[in-house]
């Protein structure tokens, strides 16, 4: 029997999915056995395969984040690109079944796919209906400032640690929001066009955000709840009643919160042209390492094939809250009325096809992406604590952003 | 002068030397030598590439406000671990060295968080001051304090620095306790009579008496705070809000991870080996002078 | 200066252990009382006493008609010299022996001036500067001995000062202390378990065992009419003599056969009571081999140099003889003996208490 | 000493003590209740500060099958944890014996060079150098094995100095003594050194134990495969960052469980430990 | 049993400490030799040598005729007895007994029989199966010497087998180390720095110092002719005392303003030829205050019981004189004192050699 390493970042219901898709796989068939490994967080799980390349050690599959595309496409040597695995091992593969937001995201400009999509998420902001009810808010706010005034009522009512927060600060604030306000956040289409980006999210609009979120700050109308999982547990507690956060967190919220919740699209300034957008993709992706036998590419090819099914990518929609990123999967989903009845489970998909993606909303492909999302939290820290202006900290951002990318410029294998 | 009487085979000592010599050598001098290679050189995250770039990593590094930000932090976290665990320990350590009822319990409750894993004790430390749910945290905040070491790199600070100074007062007391008990009565006994009061005897005789005992538990409490709080960090704030706790192991960590910086990280490195061969000599010369005390 | 009183002291550590089992002692102003004993007598727990170093379990100690049981050793006025010294090694010579005017609020020039009084007397000037442990065995024992006349104190206290310097050193430093004490007129405590330290400096002997005083006497006193077994075998090198015997009648004690007349002999002892006869190795006169002498054969010579020991046995029992070397002819196989009356002790062979004559112990 | 005595001079040192004692142990109180309680209630924030009813539930969980994400029961993490501390402790041991004993009883040529090498290394923990380490460490294809965890954490100069200084402590009659009973070199260590350094080695065997326990970037670092995972290190999985709620009750249930062993290592070897303590720093 | 003969032997130590000199050196089969002398001269070195514990630098050691310089400690068939005893703290007494016998593969049951013996001799019998610690100091030294003696070796070392003992302990076995010695007739080399120990143990004595051989001789000829100032001062307690004196003539020497008559003094001497005069204290005549006599005022008297010693001084220089106790009144301010021409002895004030006649002092 073949074992087939899968290094992944999946914590809570959504590591029950992976674990049962790898038990599922492992039933089906006798020949591979594909062992399933909880690594820590998205950047911890990168971290571990880059690490155990270096080492000689690398798994066979690696989950990892869409921000971690750039830094996986440069490393030519260290991956085996999917569409060409599939295709070696005799297995059907076709990009185009994929939602093409998603295509886009993980093929090379001349269109080759690199990584199997797996986990897309897109942003939504989570509600807690209840504490809306009680604080007198009859509709789900749909603009920033909407957001802002419920927070505002929410605090009134009872609510005053926490009105609204974000998790995934840079994501939401940053990336998602160039996206749905059809601003640039780096040059070169975001990155798209070429490892020569230079980053501009320090436009007027970006830190008219932030500005208001240092106020807000101020009285907690807006709390930030740091960069890992507080925000999940605040929101879930029903100490936070307003979050932004992936689509993802469908299975725990389902699993924790005692409270009617909605997922609803991200708000926008409703005077920023253009706005709302279409949102881009999150989640990760399944990247193949390079350097295996045959034999285990074809066990990888087998268990792609058996993650492509219909019915299984249906399932995972419906179950995690992750999209389902065949077409095949999200007709069968909305022909089977789902929708109908879940109306708020198709809010990332009608964010992600929004609108016709613009340069700005594409994708995003930065080099060095994951310590870039340090940087941008870090400053956006500096910020809502009043240690630096807006505009002073989004332009360090911008400038730490950039220095690194140009290292990434000179390293990348090209 | 060494009397000692010796053996004189030939080969036998270098075959008892082997093993450790092995060891060290293959995981300490040629990681130590991978270092200074690595620091000279940039590389891409997987290594597929590298070139040579002399200095410029030091360079970087020496131009970066973040790596000055992570040696002040690193002052600020030491200085404040080591005032803190040595003057706690040193107070708990006089106080059980008085003869009095249940000594030996009160050392024993007082040794076992030597035992306790930095990580974990970071993990306690967590799950009591976080904001949201730890209970410290919300009495805190209930008490309309603003705590929130998720922003307010202060706050963040202190717990890691309470969480290390937790860690740390055990092993400081141990060593205190033995240096009191070290002390011999009779000093005690002569300054009674030469007419000190207590408070009096301790600051001009057990005080001055436990200086050597002071200064090594200072060498390693650096060293402590330095090296082995690299879990509570991790476990706490993983160098946050905004770098406010970011160490200079903790950044040594940091920026080779992800394979983004290994040269820089390398650079570090080596400075921080120098630092602490600096350390060790002052440290040894002191032992050895100590020895003739 | 002062006097120091004890009465009836007793000291039970705790553990029930009775370390000084009822101790009266008058030490008058000015005098130099040594306590000497074997180890573990109890001789440094009564020294401690004096000194508020151990509290007292009853009776009470007085020094300069001030009952102080109660007094911290800080209030005492007195000083104290520690086996080992016990300098302050992180202070200078000059500091060591300025603490404890300090501590009193001594005036800065007055310290110095008394420091460097007692740093002339005891010709430490050169060290003042040093740290204690760049000093010599000797010199530290003159910086402790400063430690303890600089502040003038009413009562000196000394336990086993000198026990940590070899025997030259101990043999010089011993003479000067006795000086010192002399010149100084302090009434002083000097705790040894070396008899030849004690027979040379006391003005008072005092002879401890197990807890209780054994003998209290001028050192002289002591030697010479010991006033129970232990007492005559602890002081003396070699020990005296003991053997077994009997009373014949007045005066007369039977030996291993031979009769000998004892002349410091209790009355009214009855014939037969079991007695030790006592006789120190260097009180027996040497004699060809005449008649009435004891023949002691030579097991073993000790040569001394200016005496020599003679080991032997005499009725199964060890026995030594001290003569003046060349007194006896190397050749020499076994020794006459004749022994004065007047320099035999008698010992009660069950107490152990001294059978002299009561009249003449009284007048000592 | 006859002293002035006043209540509360008498008390303070017992006030004092008390609280002392009491800020150490609260954290881990709370640890222990957190352990004992469901995830609503702690997530909540209404933890009391008394234990609840969910004990067995939560250890057994922890034994048993372990955190939701990471899935490994800590019987196994433990496992690995105590191969892995007694490895260090014994190897450290083993290798700095038998050096200490070469540079204190031959002279040799480069024996200060040899001791030299082996000093500098006295304060230099895997961490500066961490990410080198692991790439020797794979290099030698260590990863992930026991010997991969243990082997490079035994080069250590402490263990080398306290012998080096122990043995310095051994009269240098006894070698002499047996110089002239007619025993060699290796006759010596085994019939006088070793039965001499029992205590030593016992005392020694307690803090290398403790420190091989607690390791953790290390063991985080260079074992990939779940079940070469260690304790110390499978707490950190159960700390969740991303999209999931952490369960906490399970992180507490393990915390719990992974100071017990070494905690309980110098409770009943309180002696040997403080000994050995005092005696490698010094 | 066998003879050790040194021959010019030399140490030097790493760092040029030239440790010993060059010391040759005859000791007759079944002697005891001591060497004695003031700490760092040597002897522990020399003693080592023989061992073969320190490597010779020059120089021949041989024990029984055969030369060892090469041959390692175990095969030279010695004992050695160390200072610290050096037992084996985790072996039983038994098995420290035994260790030496069992890696040298002696039959199990001729280890037991020979261990029993010697644990006979001593009298631990009690003790074989206790570890050393359990031990009292004089027990610990017992079984040094049941270790030395159960190997019978040709040769025993001692290197201050006693100084870890208190006085009386230190008394009583040396006594017993001096009978053993002499029952089993084995060689030996003792070491101690105690020259009453010296004195009392050896049949050769040897007087060392830096390093050098400064007397070899019988104990007694030994302390009646110093053959150097060293010796002199170094061998007796209280050491001699020595007076600055001038050559007068013949046979007389100027000290002090008084004219002494010596009898032992090299002819030859120029007057005017500087000196010194030694003069045991106990070899003075104590006078009334008699002319002819030299008065000495008494500044301080010790009392050591069977004697008294009154110091004082004599033309600048410290004076000591002994005498039995009551030969001397109580009350006396000063000592008239008169010297024996046969008790002076002269030494050679810039070499320190004795200036005794040649022909006799070859004699000794
Ligand atoms: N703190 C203490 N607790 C219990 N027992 C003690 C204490 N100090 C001394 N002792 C015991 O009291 C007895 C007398 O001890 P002390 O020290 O007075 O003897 P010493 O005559 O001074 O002996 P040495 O000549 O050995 O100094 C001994 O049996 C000793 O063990
Ligand atoms: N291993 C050594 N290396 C260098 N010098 C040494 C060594 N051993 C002894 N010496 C020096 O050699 C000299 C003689 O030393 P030795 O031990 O023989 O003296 P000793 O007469 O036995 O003295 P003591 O009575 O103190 O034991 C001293 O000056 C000593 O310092
Ligand atoms: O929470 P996920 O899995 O949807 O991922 C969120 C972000 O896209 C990570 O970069
Ligand atoms: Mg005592
Ligand atoms: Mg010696």
């Amino acid at each position: 029997q073949t074992e087939i390493q899968w290094w992944h970042a999946m914590t809570g219901a959504n590591n029950d999915v992976v674990n049962k898709l790898a038990a599922d796989f492992n039933a089906s068939q006798k020949e591979y056995k594909v062992v399933a490994t909880y690594k820590g967080s998205y950047p911890d799980a990168l971290n571990a395969g880059i690490a155990a390349f270096r080492a000689g050690n690398a798994p066979h599959i690696l989950q990892v984040f869409e921000v971690g595309t750039a830094t996986m496409m440069a490393a030519k040597g260290a991956i085996k690109p999917v569409q060409e695995m599939m295709k070696e091992a005799g297995e059907n593969f076709d990009p185009k079944s994929y939602l093409p937001a998603i295509t886009g995201y993980y093929s090379t400009a001349k269109g080759d796919m690199l990584s199997f999509p797996f986990n897309s998420s897109s942003m939504v902001m989570w509600v807690n209906r209840d504490a809306l009810k009680k604080a007198n808010i009859a509709e789900i706010p749909k603009t920033w400032p909407e957001v802002f005034e419920a927070g505002k009522k929410l605090k009134a009512a009872g609510w005053d640690k926490c009105g609204f927060t974000a998790a995934w600060s840079p994501w939401a604030l940053v990336e998602q929001f160039s996206a749905w306000h059809n601003v640039p956040m780096g040059t070169k289409a975001n990155g798209l066009d070429g490892f020569d980006t230079e980053m501009k999210f320090n436009s007027p609009l970006h830190v008219k955000l932030l500005t208001d979120l240092v106020n807000l700050q101020k009285d907690k109308t807006y709390d930030y709840s740091g960069r890992g999982n507080e925000n999940e547990g605040r929101f879930t507690s029903g100490e936070c009643p307003i979050m932004l956060t992936s689509s993802g967190f469908y299975g725990n919220v389902k699993a924790n919160a005692k409270f009617d919740f909605a997922a609803a699209p991200m708000p926008y300034y409703p005077d920023a042209p253009g706005a709302p957008q279409n949102s881009i993709i999150g989640g990760a992706s399944l990247w193949v390492m390079g350097g295996k036998s045959a034999a285990e590419y074809k066990g990888v090819a087998k268990f792609f094939t058996f993650l492509s099914d219909t019915d299984r990518q249906a399932k995972l929609h419906i179950e995690s809250g992750y999209l389902p990123i065949t077409k095949a999967a999200y007709d069968k989903v909305k022909a089977s009325g789902f929708y109908k009845d879940f109306p708020d489970r198709e809010t990332p998909i009608k964010e992600l096809t929004n609108k016709e993606p613009t340069e700005n909303s594409r994708g995003l492909r930065f080099g060095n992406m994951v310590q870039i999302r340090d940087m941008i939290s870090e400053e956006l820290e500096n910020a809502l604590a009043g240690k630096k202006s807006p505009q002073q900290a989004l332009d360090d951002a911008v400038s730490r952003s950039n220095a690194t990318l140009r290292q990434f410029e000179r390293t990348a294998g090209r | 002068m060494d009397r000692r009487t010796v053996f004189n085979n030939r080969l036998l000592p270098y075959l008892l030397l082997a093993p450790q010599l092995a060891v060290t050598l293959v995981f300490f001098y040629w990681p130590a030598s991978q270092a200074a290679w690595m620091s000279f050189r940039l590389e891409d995250a997987f290594g597929l590439t590298t070139e040579f770039v002399g200095l410029e990593n030091f360079q970087v590094l020496l131009r970066d406000p973040s790596y000055y930000g992570a040696m002040v932090n690193t002052v600020v976290f030491s200085g404040s671990v080591a005032f803190l665990s040595l003057s706690l320990a040193l107070l708990l350590a006089v106080m059980a060295d008085k003869q009095i009822r249940g000594a030996t319990a009160y050392r024993t409750l007082l040794v076992w968080p030597y035992a306790v894993a930095p990580a974990i004790a970071g993990v306690f430390w967590l799950f009591m001051f976080q904001p949201s749910l730890g209970m410290i945290g919300r009495t805190l905040r209930g008490m309309g304090v603003d705590w929130n070491p998720l922003l307010n790199g202060g706050d963040a600070m202190l717990l890691v620095i309470l969480a290390a100074t937790w860690k740390q007062i055990s092993y400081n007391f141990l060593f205190f306790l033995a240096g009191l008990q070290s002390i011999p009565k009779s000093l005690i006994e002569a300054a009674a009579i030469d007419g000190a009061r207590p408070t009096r005897r301790f600051w001009t005789i057990v005080f001055p008496m436990l200086s050597p005992t002071t200064f090594f538990l200072l060498v390693v409490n650096i060293v402590y705070v330095f090296f082995d709080t690299f879990g509570i960090i991790d476990a706490i704030t993983r160098g946050g809000p905004a770098k406010a706790t970011e160490t200079l192991v903790y950044k040594v960590y940091n920026d080779g991870r992800l394979g983004g910086d290994l040269g820089g990280s390398a650079a570090q490195s080596v400075i921080l080996m120098a630092i602490v061969i600096a350390l060790t000599a002052i440290q040894f010369r002191y032992v050895e002078k100590k020895v003739t005390y | 200066m002062a006097v120091v009183t004890l009465q009836n002291v007793r000291k039970v550590y705790a553990g029930d252990i009775e370390a000084v089992k009822g101790v009266s002692l008058d030490i008058p102003d000015g005098h130099l009382c040594v306590l000497v004993g074997p180890s573990g007598c109890g001789k440094s727990t009564l020294l401690r006493m004096v000194a508020g170093l151990e509290t007292i379990t009853s009776g009470s100690v007085a020094i300069g008609g001030r009952e102080v049981n109660e007094v911290e050793p800080a209030d005492r006025d007195i000083a104290m010299v520690f086996q080992n010294y016990a300098l302050y090694p992180h202070m200078s010579v000059y500091d060591n022996i300025a603490y404890g005017l300090r501590n009193r609020r001594t005036p800065k020039d007055e310290i110095d001036r008394r420091v460097q009084e007692a740093a002339r007397i005891l010709a430490i000037e050169p060290f003042l500067n040093r740290k204690p442990r760049a000093l010599s065995g000797g010199q530290r024992q003159r910086v402790a001995m400063g430690r303890a006349i600089v502040r003038k104190p009413q009562v000196f206290l000394f336990d086993e000062p000198l026990s940590n310097l070899d025997a030259k050193l101990r043999v010089q430093m011993r003479v000067e202390i006795k000086k010192l004490q002399r010149a100084l007129g302090v009434t002083s405590i000097y705790v040894t378990h070396d008899q030849v330290e004690a027979m040379t400096l006391s003005d008072k002997l005092v002879v401890m065992n197990a807890g209780r005083v054994e003998q209290v006497g001028a050192p002289s006193e002591v030697y010479r009419r010991p006033a129970t077994r232990f007492v005559a075998t602890f002081i003396g090198s070699p020990p005296m003599n003991l053997l077994d015997g009997v009373v014949e009648g007045e005066g007369r004690v039977r030996v291993d056969g031979a009769v000998l007349d004892v002349s410091d002999m209790r009355a009214g002892l009855q014939p037969g009571h079991l007695v030790e006869v006592g006789i120190r190795p260097e009180d027996l006169e040497i004699v060809g081999s005449a008649s009435n002498s004891v023949s002691l054969p030579i097991d073993f010579v000790e040569e001394l140099g200016a005496t020599q020991l003679f080991y032997g046995a005499l009725g199964g029992q060890p026995f030594v003889v001290q003569a003046g070397t060349g007194v006896v002819p190397a050749d020499a196989k076994s020794l006459g003996l004749r022994i004065a009356a007047e320099r035999i002790h008698v010992f009660d062979r069950e107490s152990g208490q001294r059978l002299g004559r009561v009249a003449e112990t009284a007048a000592a | 000493m006859v002293e002035r005595r006043h209540w509360f001079s008498d008390m303070l040192p017992h006030l004092i003590l008390t609280i002392g004692v009491g800020i150490l142990a609260f954290p881990v109180w709370l640890a222990v209740v957190g352990s004992t309680w469901d995830a609503g209630t702690i997530a909540n924030g209404t933890m009391p500060l008394y234990p609840g009813p969910y004990a067995v539930e939560n250890y057994t969980r922890a034994l048993g099958h372990g955190g939701r994400s990471s899935g490994e029961p800590v019987g196994m993490l433990m496992l690995n944890s105590f191969v892995m501390a007694l490895a260090i402790a014994l190897g450290k041991i083993a290798i700095s014996m038998i050096s200490a004993y070469a540079v204190v009883y031959f002279r040799f040529p480069f024996r200060m060079a040899a001791f030299w090498l082996i000093f500098i290394t006295l304060m230099l923990p895997v961490e500066v150098r961490i990410y080198p380490t692991y790439q020797v460490v794979a290099q030698v294809g260590l990863l992930d094995t026991y010997a991969g965890l243990a082997v490079p954490l035994i080069a250590s100069a402490t263990a080398t100095l306290l012998f080096r200084q122990f043995f310095m402590t051994i009269p240098p009659e006894l070698v002499e003594a047996s110089k002239i009973d007619g025993a060699g070199p290796l006759k010596f260590f085994k019939d006088t050194v070793l039965p001499l350094s029992i205590t030593t080695m016992a005392a020694l065997f307690v803090i290398q134990f403790i420190y091989g326990w607690n390791q953790y970037l290390w063991p985080l670092l260079i074992t990939t495969r779940p079940d070469m995972q260690t304790i110390v290190v499978g707490i950190k999985k159960l700390l969740v960052t991303q999209d999931a709620l952490t369960e906490w009750q399970i992180a507490m249930t393990t915390a719990v469980l992974a100071m017990l062993p070494p905690v309980l290592v110098v409770l009943v070897m309180q002696k040997l430990f403080v000994r050995g303590l005092v005696e490698t720093e010094k």
